[in-house]
């Protein structure tokens, strides 16, 4: 049985790998039914793998740990491809590979007739592989590959339409952005093997006592930059509303149920070194509920459906940081879960909207579909009630069970903004809700006339998630801290409930998040339902508060002035710097060849050629005086002859007397 | 059967001469496609040479394996020596690879004195392997100035740009000043070698040869000294910041084949791994020298990646690029420990298939649009999208993504800085995010958005030899970035003797006590 | 009585040369020419050469001059107006008073040498023209031969030069 | 042949000349054919005597010896050692491409063909003489050919050609005379070579003079000489004679090396000279200098030239720089390569100061080495002369098109000057730098810089001359093709190449000239290990002082010593 | 008995003469005339040796210079006609193609 479970892992990621080389090699040559059947049925089948290796665990509560192979060794490295299955990772693989099955399924008919049917699927059975490496590598490299693996295929499928600039720009910033958290991830990974001088998690995780509480901040710390980036936390959530350029499938995979939560399933899976370092906790909290507030905020006023749905998905990122901070990981994964549930339905059903108004994705265009797309419009007040935190929806129980820990973990700060962001979240998804299937119809005519609903093939997913909404907060975490999740997920996290609290204040609190969502959907229901000028007047008033949220705070704009333009203009400088500087210097030195040859030259022509010539000419003016001697009259030589005779002559004479 | 006929067969005088005869053969001819032919079988033929010394090669090995020697100046103590351990023998294949792909690629981008171009190809095919395969260092010093020469003409005589002439002379000179200092270094490690000998009582009294060399011990001073004088010879050619500035020149305006050899095959950095290193581990160690050349390789990340990204030509681009990869290179190199140079070696290698990948995309770029400036592009992956897919799987291993060559190597590379000094690796980490930035930034801005106003309608995608050469890297570029193994597993030896070397000294190691150890 | 002839002699010949070096006319300086070597052969007497003074006479006298005078007269030159040349007073101050040098240096010379083996009374003996004649043609036989080649060339060397030129007349293309 | 090897070289050119006296200017092919064969069996016999010489034996070999004037003590010695065995071989290889390089010339070949045999004959003569007498018998005969193979042969510079003959009398006749740096006529270039080079023949003449009265043997002979003679310690005019004497004879030879600043006169030379000219002058000629001093002064001064050999040090490095910077400023190609052959000359003065075994092999390898390469440039530049009458860079370009052989050769020309290595210029360049570090290391850097700069100003010349857009007025220059003309440069390249790869033998003739002169010089003797591998060197006083040894490092104090290794005094 | 100086010191001054001759004069016979004047100096001066020393020798020697004298005269004289023809002048002061 083991051997076969252990068969199971390794099929789990060859299977969508397999299915995406296929299409990859052989794509053009088949349909698109041919290619999609490959990429669903992979992904079904690895599903299947999922259910059974979970079963598998479940029965005898031992972890699994597979190797592949080998792959990068030498010295006291080893590094192997190697899966870890423990319940974690068991709960990721079910998530992942579920609601991906689903989004598969639904993708058929979503991408029905786009231009790069088959290169979607290539895309998205790639991004499976990357997700299921992540979440069952054994140790941080393969969890690096997942991680980049992921960045990429989110790159590739943003960049989906890529004849757009909006998309292609976003595409890159994504990619950038993630680079950045993934650079603090290696540093992590450096700390981790420079300390334990190994990478694999169990290994690691044995040692972690030794490790000196400055190293685990600094090693939670990076982590935590890379979970950051992943994730779409604060400073590096930029990136994530703009991923909505992809198509709506992606943004319900990949930037809503699994990727995004790379980051908290990352911390929950290091949770033993975080557990070290309280400051670090401390740091993932705030980021958190920082988060979680700051993108309620802005998803307020936005107008774009998938954006708003985008900055809800920052915001419950942000709860499950919290809930991570706080040690409430169980609940964070709990809350992950659901999430996943709710929003790949809200995504997808947004999608099927999408889909029905033939590409309009701007809510103030919409209004009165629940009549003409019901199907649709109930799966996505499913979705809607879920998210907003009302009983017995998924969402509540998982976000309560955050709140409440962080209530009676003394957090109470996190907890108030917790609660302020849990209002604002049933607020802004109501308000997407009414402004979307209540009130009169603001479509055109053009695109009034073509509404329809969405085929079964994209209906039959939302309803299997909507039911999961409806029903996974009880079936997983009922009652609360003590679902069986909790107990499932107890050997790697460890109990949560260390300090009883009563039910009475577990009561009070559940009530309180009750009535906070409900007074959300309450003033939604006013504005947008009741009074619908409120909703301008408001705005006029608080104008400038408006347009600040309205343009994100001007968070990108910051980033674009400092720093974005900073780089680019010192690159310029640089370029500058390279071409004078630098490649000045060599020319310097060529110049100084020159005028050293120019000087030699000189030297040559006027000192030395011209200091012989000079005694040449010297002889020359002799000669030239000289040479009237040489008349050419014979007795002018005779003349000559006979005087050197006397001079001989004398000459002698004067010797001779010496 | 097949060892037993193979035995003391001597293949790497073959490999190293089989081009250049073959460049002889070509003279002969006068029909070009009968040039090309030919051309393409040799290199062939050499590849399949280079295949078999890496199948036979024995993995986990430190040793000097298929060497040949031959007296050649024996009063100089200079012989032909000829060897491969597991730091050249990849180098060995990664160069007959790229031959092939460089002769297919010229075979229709090449159109005038073919057979001149396919001669200088090959010639510069035996020079490059004999730096890889030399084990005496004037031999190797031979091969490494030959070079030069057709290089020289590539540059100058098929170069594309006004400037080669200037390109060429400036790459010539420039590399030629860095090899000048380099012979003196050499010298001086003969003439120290010959003191020791005669101190020794050896028989043999002056030496050139690397095995040799490595016995003899060397003063700290005197070591120091040579280093540099061999880091001038290496640094310029490799070129290590800030000796770049004939890099962006040879390989903007010289043509894509001589681009691909230059920014492919990374002769200074495996200089350094192949003689400073082992023949000065002691200089080698001592702190200014770590600190001078690691921060050097650290500027060279970042101001590589920040150059590269202002780029608006391709190939400019992909020159600064270089400049980068070569500084994580540097930065493995002086780590000086087991992953930094197991790293090095293996984006050494990477590079060979990703860089030139690169420049091979840039010259089906230029093939297309007569240019590779920014200007000419825009949106290109709608009409040529598997040359667009080809090129960000090449783009993707240069910028080190998981999956492909690149990551396993600057993995390795960072790894091992931040083993030697936290702040090397930490340092150096940027230039992974620089290099998404630029890469991308390019990308997105050629190929991705609407297609561009100079961006010609009728562009054919990948023609046969374009594919042949895009699949082959790609696959290069997957299997080490997948399945390294067989490439770590060869390696892994020679990396480990050099560790070992590094962490003795030599002083220590052969236990002269008239010299103090560096550090 | 033999320093009388000499005097005569001595006086004569360097009378005869002076007239030969400042006459205008050329013949009238061969004439003087002529008595200078007639008086020379005089000298040769008192010396004991009885020999030399034949040969003078008839080689110089008979032979040599006459070539002058022939070649005088084939020229048929007149006398020029200015037959001094123009520098004539440069030349001949400091010439007389190196002239005056030179006598005064040989007279104050002392003239030692060493004697020969042919005393006079030797020479008497058998005659100037037997003494001349042993030695010419024991010890200076070789100097007598190249002297017989020497005339011999001097004469097929005057030949040619002078005689008229026919390559040249071909030339001007009549005679 | 045997013994009579010398003979045989030395005279073939010398009858070959007196045959051609007899044959008339109207059959240019008997012409050519008796100048050609005379060179070809002076060139066999060089190689026989290069490989027949004897490198284990070493010493003086071949020797004959005919008396010539017994009152003066005088007598044609002739005989090689290991360092005129290869420049003998350089020669007949000059002698023997020259001659084909010069085949087609028209006016009158005859007088050519006798005067080239002259010169190479005389160049022989100096090579192998044994005499002091004759050794400047030949060198003073070796340059009067030249006067006349330039007067008449030769060829103006353009800047001369330009001038109207006006111009010309007036640039004769004025202060611009004096400044005709780059316009020169060919009897000017000719006048100058040789007044220069005999006015420094008489200094070196007066050395030798010196030698023979104050040795007091009534000798010339170099071997007797060397062994007898003691100069030192006779005090003249403040210092003592032998030192006189030195620089006397460095100075006097070192003008035909040429040394810094003795040079001006070469490249003019080179210049006007025609190819064939050219090649011997600098090829050989050249050398006969330093040949000479290594005869006379290293064989007869030993102690002197340690002490005084620091000059050519100094000197040599203002060569190779300022040679090599007006190289790179000349317009014309034979400027540059006669410039460049200045320049090179400097790392054989290099080679020689330092004074050990290695880097006075390496000087000697080097001539041999330059005589090569600069031949083939030569050759080039000379037929890119006749092709287009013109030497003037700016205006030529591209003809590579036209002539790609020689464009072929003359980049393996420019290597094998620049020192690349395949090429024995190479083996050579790197003995001097090994030997010379210990002593002179900022001229070894000097000597590589040199190189660098050389490579600059060669390719320079090749892409002005050979690439780039071709003026169309030389359209109709064409390649060498004809085996005649393609053989002299392949055979050089041969040459070049092969001692190249195989220097072997080469150096190990060389290192038997040179061990012993070193070894008067160092007082170190060399000791041959049991194989005959006379690389081994050992010092001969370790019994003395145990830290004497050949080579040393700087910084090391334990083990310093000097390179070479003093006297007993 | 006459000394050997007072010979001598004719000699001389017939020499002078001579000498003078060849200087001043224009007329190239002229000049080849006192050219034999010089000789006849000589001559005397070599009889006298000749006689005052006992020697044979001066007089041989006195005899051969005649038989020089007589071929001087003789390729003199007709390089003087040759002369002539060209120039129809015997004046040396034309006669100066030795001036360069």
């Amino acid at each position: 049985m083991s051997d076969l479970t252990d068969l199971f892992i390794k099929l789990i990621p060859i299977l969508p790998l397999l299915a995406a080389i296929a299409n990859g090699l052989l794509g053009s040559r088949y349909s698109h039914e041919m290619a999609h059947r490959l990429a669903w049925g992979s992904v079904g089948l690895s599903f299947l793998c999922a259910i059974s290796v979970f079963a598998d665990i479940l029965r005898t509560g031992t972890a699994h740990e597979v190797v592949a192979y080998q792959w990068i060794f030498g010295g006291d490295l080893t590094i192997n491809l190697a899966y870890l299955v423990d319940p974690l990772t068991c709960v990721m693989l079910l998530v992942v590979t579920g609601v991906g099955f689903l989004i598969h399924v639904y993708s058929v008919g979503y991408m029905h007739g786009e231009p790069g049917f088959t290169r979607f699927f290539i895309y998205m059975n790639l991004f499976m592989v990357s997700m299921l490496l992540l979440v069952m590598g054994n140790n941080y490299v393969v969890l690096f590959i997942g991680w980049e693996g992921v960045g990429l295929c989110s790159y590739l499928l943003i960049g989906y339409y890529y004849d757009k600039v909006s998309a292609a720009k976003a595409a890159t910033k994504a990619f950038v952005v993630n680079r950045i958290g993934d650079a603090g991830f290696l540093l992590a990974i450096f700390l981790i093997f420079v300390n334990f001088k190994t990478l694999d998690y169990t290994k690691v995780f044995a040692q972690v006592g030794q490790l000196s509480p400055e190293m685990a901040t600094a090693i939670a710390l990076c982590l935590l930059i890379g979970a950051v980036g992943k994730s779409a936390q604060l400073p590096l959530y930029t990136w994530l509303p703009d991923a909505m350029e992809g198509p709506t499938p992606v943004s319900a995979l990949i930037h809503a149920a699994t990727m995004v939560t790379a980051g908290v399933y990352m911390i929950v899976r290091n949770h033993v070194i975080f557990d070290l370092s309280p400051t670090a906790m401390e740091v993932v909290a705030f980021i958190g509920g920082g988060t979680a507030l700051f993108a309620a905020t802005i998803g307020l006023v936005q107008t774009d459906i998938k954006r708003v749905l985008a900055y809800s998905t920052v915001s419950q990122l942000g709860y499950m940081f919290l809930g991570c901070g706080i040690g409430a990981y169980t609940a964070a994964v709990f809350h992950l879960m659901t999430h996943a549930f709710f929003k790949a339905l809200l995504f997808l059903s947004a999608g099927s909207v999408i889909h029905a108004l033939s590409g309009e994705q701007d809510i103030t265009k919409m209004g009165g579909l629940s009549k003409k797309i019901p199907w649709t419009y109930r799966l996505f007040l499913i979705g809607t009630i879920a998210i907003a935190g009302i009983p017995p929806l998924a969402g509540f129980w998982s976000k309560d069970e955050i709140m409440a820990h962080a209530f009676t973990h003394n957090h109470f700060l996190l907890y108030g903004i917790a609660a302020i962001g849990a209002f604002l979240t049933s607020f802004y998804m109501f308000r997407l809700t009414y402004l979307t299937f209540y009130g009169k119809s603001r479509l055109d005519h053009h695109t009034e006339a073509h509404v329809h609903e969405s085929p079964l093939v994209m209906i039959g997913p939302l309803v299997a998630l909507g039911f999961l909404s409806l029903v996974g907060g009880l079936l997983l975490g009922f009652p609360p801290e003590h679902g069986w999740l909790h107990q499932f997920l107890a050997p790697v996290v460890g109990s949560a409930g260390e300090h009883e609290v009563s039910t009475e204040l577990v009561s009070t609190l559940m009530a309180v998040a009750t009535s906070i969502a409900v007074i959300g959907w309450g003033l939604a229901h006013f504005m947008y339902q009741v009074s619908t000028p409120t909703a301008n007047v408001w705005a006029e008033k608080f104008s400038g508060a408006y347009k600040t949220l309205l343009n994100k705070y001007y968070v990108d704009e910051l980033y674009d002035a400092i720093i974005v333009e900073p780089i680019k203009r010192l690159g310029g400088l640089l370029d500058w710097f390279d071409r004078t500087v630098i490649d000045g210097l060599v020319r310097g030195v060529g110049q100084l060849t020159d005028w050293g040859s120019a000087g030699s030259t000189w030297v040559e022509k006027y000192i030395v050629y011209a200091g012989l010539n000079v005694i040449g000419y010297g002889n020359h003016l002799a000669a030239h005086e000289g040479r009237k001697v040489q008349s050419g009259m014979v007795h002018h030589y005779v003349a000559l002859i006979v005087a050197g005779l006397f001079l001989l002559a004398l000459v002698v004479q004067f010797f001779v007397q010496m | 059967m097949l060892e037993e006929l193979t035995a003391g067969f001597p293949v790497l005088t073959c490999i190293l001469f089989l081009p250049v005869l073959g460049a002889i053969v070509l003279w002969l001819f006068e029909d070009e496609d009968m040039v090309r032919t030919s051309a393409l079988t040799i290199t062939l033929l050499e590849l399949a040479l280079s295949v078999f010394v890496l199948l036979r090669f024995v993995p986990e090995s430190a040793a000097m394996q298929f060497t040949e020697r031959v007296r050649w100046i024996p009063a100089l103590g200079i012989s032909y020596h000829l060897g491969v351990d597991g730091i050249s023998v990849l180098f060995v294949g990664l160069t007959a690879f790229l031959s092939v792909l460089v002769v297919i690629y010229s075979w229709d981008t090449i159109r005038h004195q073919v057979k001149l171009y396919m001669m200088c190809l090959l010639a510069l095919e035996t020079t490059t392997m004999g730096v890889f395969v030399s084990l005496d260092l004037i031999l190797f010093f031979v091969f490494w100035e030959l070079m030069l020469i057709p290089s020289y003409f590539l540059i100058k005589l098929w170069g594309g740009g006004a400037e080669r002439h200037y390109a060429a002379l400036k790459f010539v000179l420039y590399t030629l000043l860095g090899s000048v200092f380099m012979l003196v270094g050499i010298a001086l490690l003969n003439i120290n070698f010959h003191q020791w000998a005669s101190l020794h009582h050896t028989d043999q009294s002056y030496s050139f040869d690397l095995l040799e060399l490595l016995s003899a011990p060397i003063p700290m001073d005197q070591q120091i000294l040579i280093f540099w004088l061999m880091f001038m010879g290496f640094a310029f050619k490799a070129p290590i910041f800030p000796f770049h500035t004939w890099l962006p020149d040879a390989l903007m305006e010289g043509p894509i084949g001589m681009a691909v050899v230059l920014a492919g095959l990374k002769l200074g950095t495996f200089g350094f791994m192949r003689f400073s290193l082992p023949l000065l581990p002691d200089a080698s160690q001592s702190d200014m020298v770590v600190t001078v050349v690691v921060v050097l390789g650290l500027c060279a990340i970042l101001y590589g990646a920040w150059m590269a990204l202002v780029q608006p030509d391709f190939r400019r681009l992909l020159a600064y690029s270089s400049i980068s990869h070569l500084g994580f290179i540097v930065v493995g190199l002086f780590s000086l420990n087991y992953q930094g140079l197991q790293g090095s070696l293996l984006t050494m290698i990477n590079l060979g298939f990703s860089t030139a990948g690169l420049f091979f995309i840039a010259g089906f770029l230029y093939s297309r649009q007569q240019s590779t400036q920014l200007s000419a592009f825009g949106g290109m992956a709608k009409q040529v999208p598997l040359l667009a897919t080809f090129f960000l799987i090449i783009g993707l291993a240069s910028i080190g993504l998981p999956g492909t060559n690149g990551f396993v190597g600057e993995f390795l590379i960072l790894l091992g800085a931040f083993k030697a000094k936290w702040w090397f690796g930490a340092v150096a980490v940027l230039g992974v995010i620089f290099g998404a930035a630029y890469f991308l930034w390019y990308y997105e801005r050629a190929m991705l958005g609407p297609v561009g106003k100079a961006v010609k309608q009728t562009m054919s995608d990948l023609q046969l030899r374009e594919m042949v050469i895009a699949v082959s890297l790609s696959a290069m570029i997957l299997w080490i970035g997948l399945y390294p193994s067989p490439f770590l597993r060869i390696m892994n030896g020679s990396v480990q003797a050099l560790v070992d070397r590094l962490n003795h000294g030599t002083v220590a190691a052969l236990g002269s006590s008239t010299t103090e150890k560096g550090r | 009585m033999v320093a009388v002839f000499f005097a005569y002699f001595a006086l004569v010949s360097i009378a005869a040369g002076v007239l030969t070096v400042s006459l205008k006319n050329p013949v009238h300086c061969g004439l003087a020419l002529l008595a200078l070597l007639m008086h020379v052969s005089g000298l040769f007497v008192l010396l004991n050469a009885e020999f030399l003074w034949a040969v003078q006479v008839i080689v110089y006298a008979g032979a040599i001059l006459v070539l002058y005078l022939f070649v005088l007269m084939l020229l048929n030159l007149k006398a020029d107006e200015r037959y001094f040349h123009a520098s004539y007073p440069y030349f001949l101050g400091p010439a007389l008073l190196g002239a005056c040098y030179v006598i005064f240096l040989l007279i104050r010379s002392p003239y030692a040498g060493v004697k020969g083996d042919v005393p006079d009374a030797a020479v008497l003996e058998h005659g100037d023209t037997y003494a001349v004649g042993i030695k010419m043609f024991s010890d200076h036989l070789l100097q007598f031969e190249i002297i017989g080649v020497f005339l011999l060339g001097a004469i097929i060397g005057a030949i040619v030069l002078a005689k008229t030129p026919k390559s040249i007349d071909s030339m001007n293309g009549k005679e | 042949m045997g013994e009579y090897a010398l003979l045989y070289i030395l005279f073939a050119p010398f009858a070959g000349a007196l045959a051609l006296i007899m044959v008339s200017n109207r059959q240019p092919m008997l012409v050519r054919g008796i100048a050609a064969s005379a060179a070809f069996v002076s060139l066999v016999a060089s190689i026989y005597l290069f490989y027949a010489y004897d490198p284990v034996k070493g010493g003086f070999q071949f020797v004959q010896k005919f008396e010539w004037s017994r009152q003066l003590g005088i007598s044609l010695h002739l005989g090689v050692d290991g360092i005129g065995t290869p420049l003998v071989l350089a020669s007949s290889i000059l002698l023997f491409t020259g001659i084909f390089v010069s085949w087609h010339i028209r006016d009158r070949a005859k007088e050519f063909y006798i005067w080239l045999l002259i010169l190479a004959a005389a160049t022989i003569g100096v090579f192998m003489s044994l005499d002091l007498f004759f050794l400047y018998f030949f060198y003073e005969m070796s340059v009067i050919p030249m006067y006349l193979l330039l007067g008449m042969w030769g060829s103006h510079t353009k800047r001369y050609l330009e001038m109207t003959d006006t111009e010309g009398l007036k640039q004769r006749d004025s202060v611009g005379f004096i400044f005709n740096f780059g316009s020169n006529s060919k009897e000017y270039a000719a006048m100058k070579l040789v007044l220069f080079l005999s006015a420094f023949a008489v200094a070196a003449l007066m050395g030798i003079l010196l030698i023979y009265k104050y040795a007091g043997l009534n000798t010339f002979d170099i071997l007797v000489l060397r062994e007898q003679a003691h100069l030192m310690n006779i005090p003249v005019l403040g210092t003592t004679l032998d030192k006189i004497i030195w620089v006397l004879v460095f100075f006097g030879f070192a003008s035909i090396a040429p040394l810094w600043p003795l040079h001006s006169w070469s490249p003019v030379g080179h210049a006007a000279a025609p190819a064939a000219t050219s090649m011997l002058h600098a090829g050989v000629l050249m050398k006969l200098g330093h040949f000479s001093i290594i005869r006379v002064a290293f064989e007869i001064l030993p102690e002197t030239t340690r002490e005084m050999m620091p000059i050519a040090a100094v000197l040599c490095m203002f060569s190779i720089v300022y040679g090599g910077f007006v190289a790179f400023y000349a317009k014309d190609t034979k400027y540059v390569i006669g410039y460049s052959s200045s320049s090179h000359m400097g790392y054989v003065f290099l080679g020689m100061a330092a004074l050990n075994y290695i880097s006075l092999s390496g000087a000697i390898i080097y001539m041999f080495a330059h005589a090569m390469a600069t031949g083939m440039l030569f050759a080039m530049a000379g037929w890119v002369y006749d092709q287009t009458h013109t030497r003037d860079l700016p205006s030529l370009g591209g003809l590579s098109n036209k002539m790609p052989f020689i464009s072929g050769c003359f980049v393996v020309g420019c290597m094998a000057s620049i020192g690349m290595p395949g090429t024995v210029n190479f083996i050579a360049e790197i003995m001097i730098i090994v030997g010379s570090w210990d002593k002179y290391p900022l001229q070894v850097i000097v000597a590589v810089l040199g190189i660098v700069l050389t490579m600059a100003y060669l390719f320079k010349m090749m892409r002005s001359l050979f690439y780039g857009p071709m003026n169309q007025q030389y359209s109709h220059a064409h390649d060498a093709v004809s085996t005649v003309d393609r053989l002299p440069l392949l055979v050089m390249i041969a040459v070049s190449v092969g001692f190249g790869i195989f220097p072997m033998h080469l150096y190990d003739v060389v290192r038997s000239g040179v061990d012993p002169l070193v070894a008067r010089i160092t007082h170190v003797v060399p000791v041959a290990s049991e194989e005959g591998d006379r690389s081994t060197v050992k010092p001969e006083a370790r019994a003395d002082s145990s830290d004497t040894n050949p080579v040393s490092f700087s910084g090391d104090p334990p083990r310093r010593t000097p390179l070479v290794a003093r006297g007993a005094e | 008995m006459v000394p050997l100086s007072a010979y001598v010191a004719v000699s001389a001054v017939l020499f002078m003469t001579g000498l003078l001759g060849v200087l001043i004069r224009r007329n190239f016979i002229i000049v080849l005339m006192s050219v034999e004047i010089m000789m006849n100096a000589a001559n005397i001066n070599l009889v006298a040796f000749s006689h005052y020393l006992e020697s044979m020798a001066g007089q041989l020697t006195a005899l051969f210079f005649i038989a020089v004298a007589a071929g001087e005269a003789a390729v003199g004289l007709a390089i003087i006609i040759v002369v002539f023809r060209g120039k129809v002048s015997t004046n040396v002061d034309e006669m100066n193609v030795l001036k360069w």
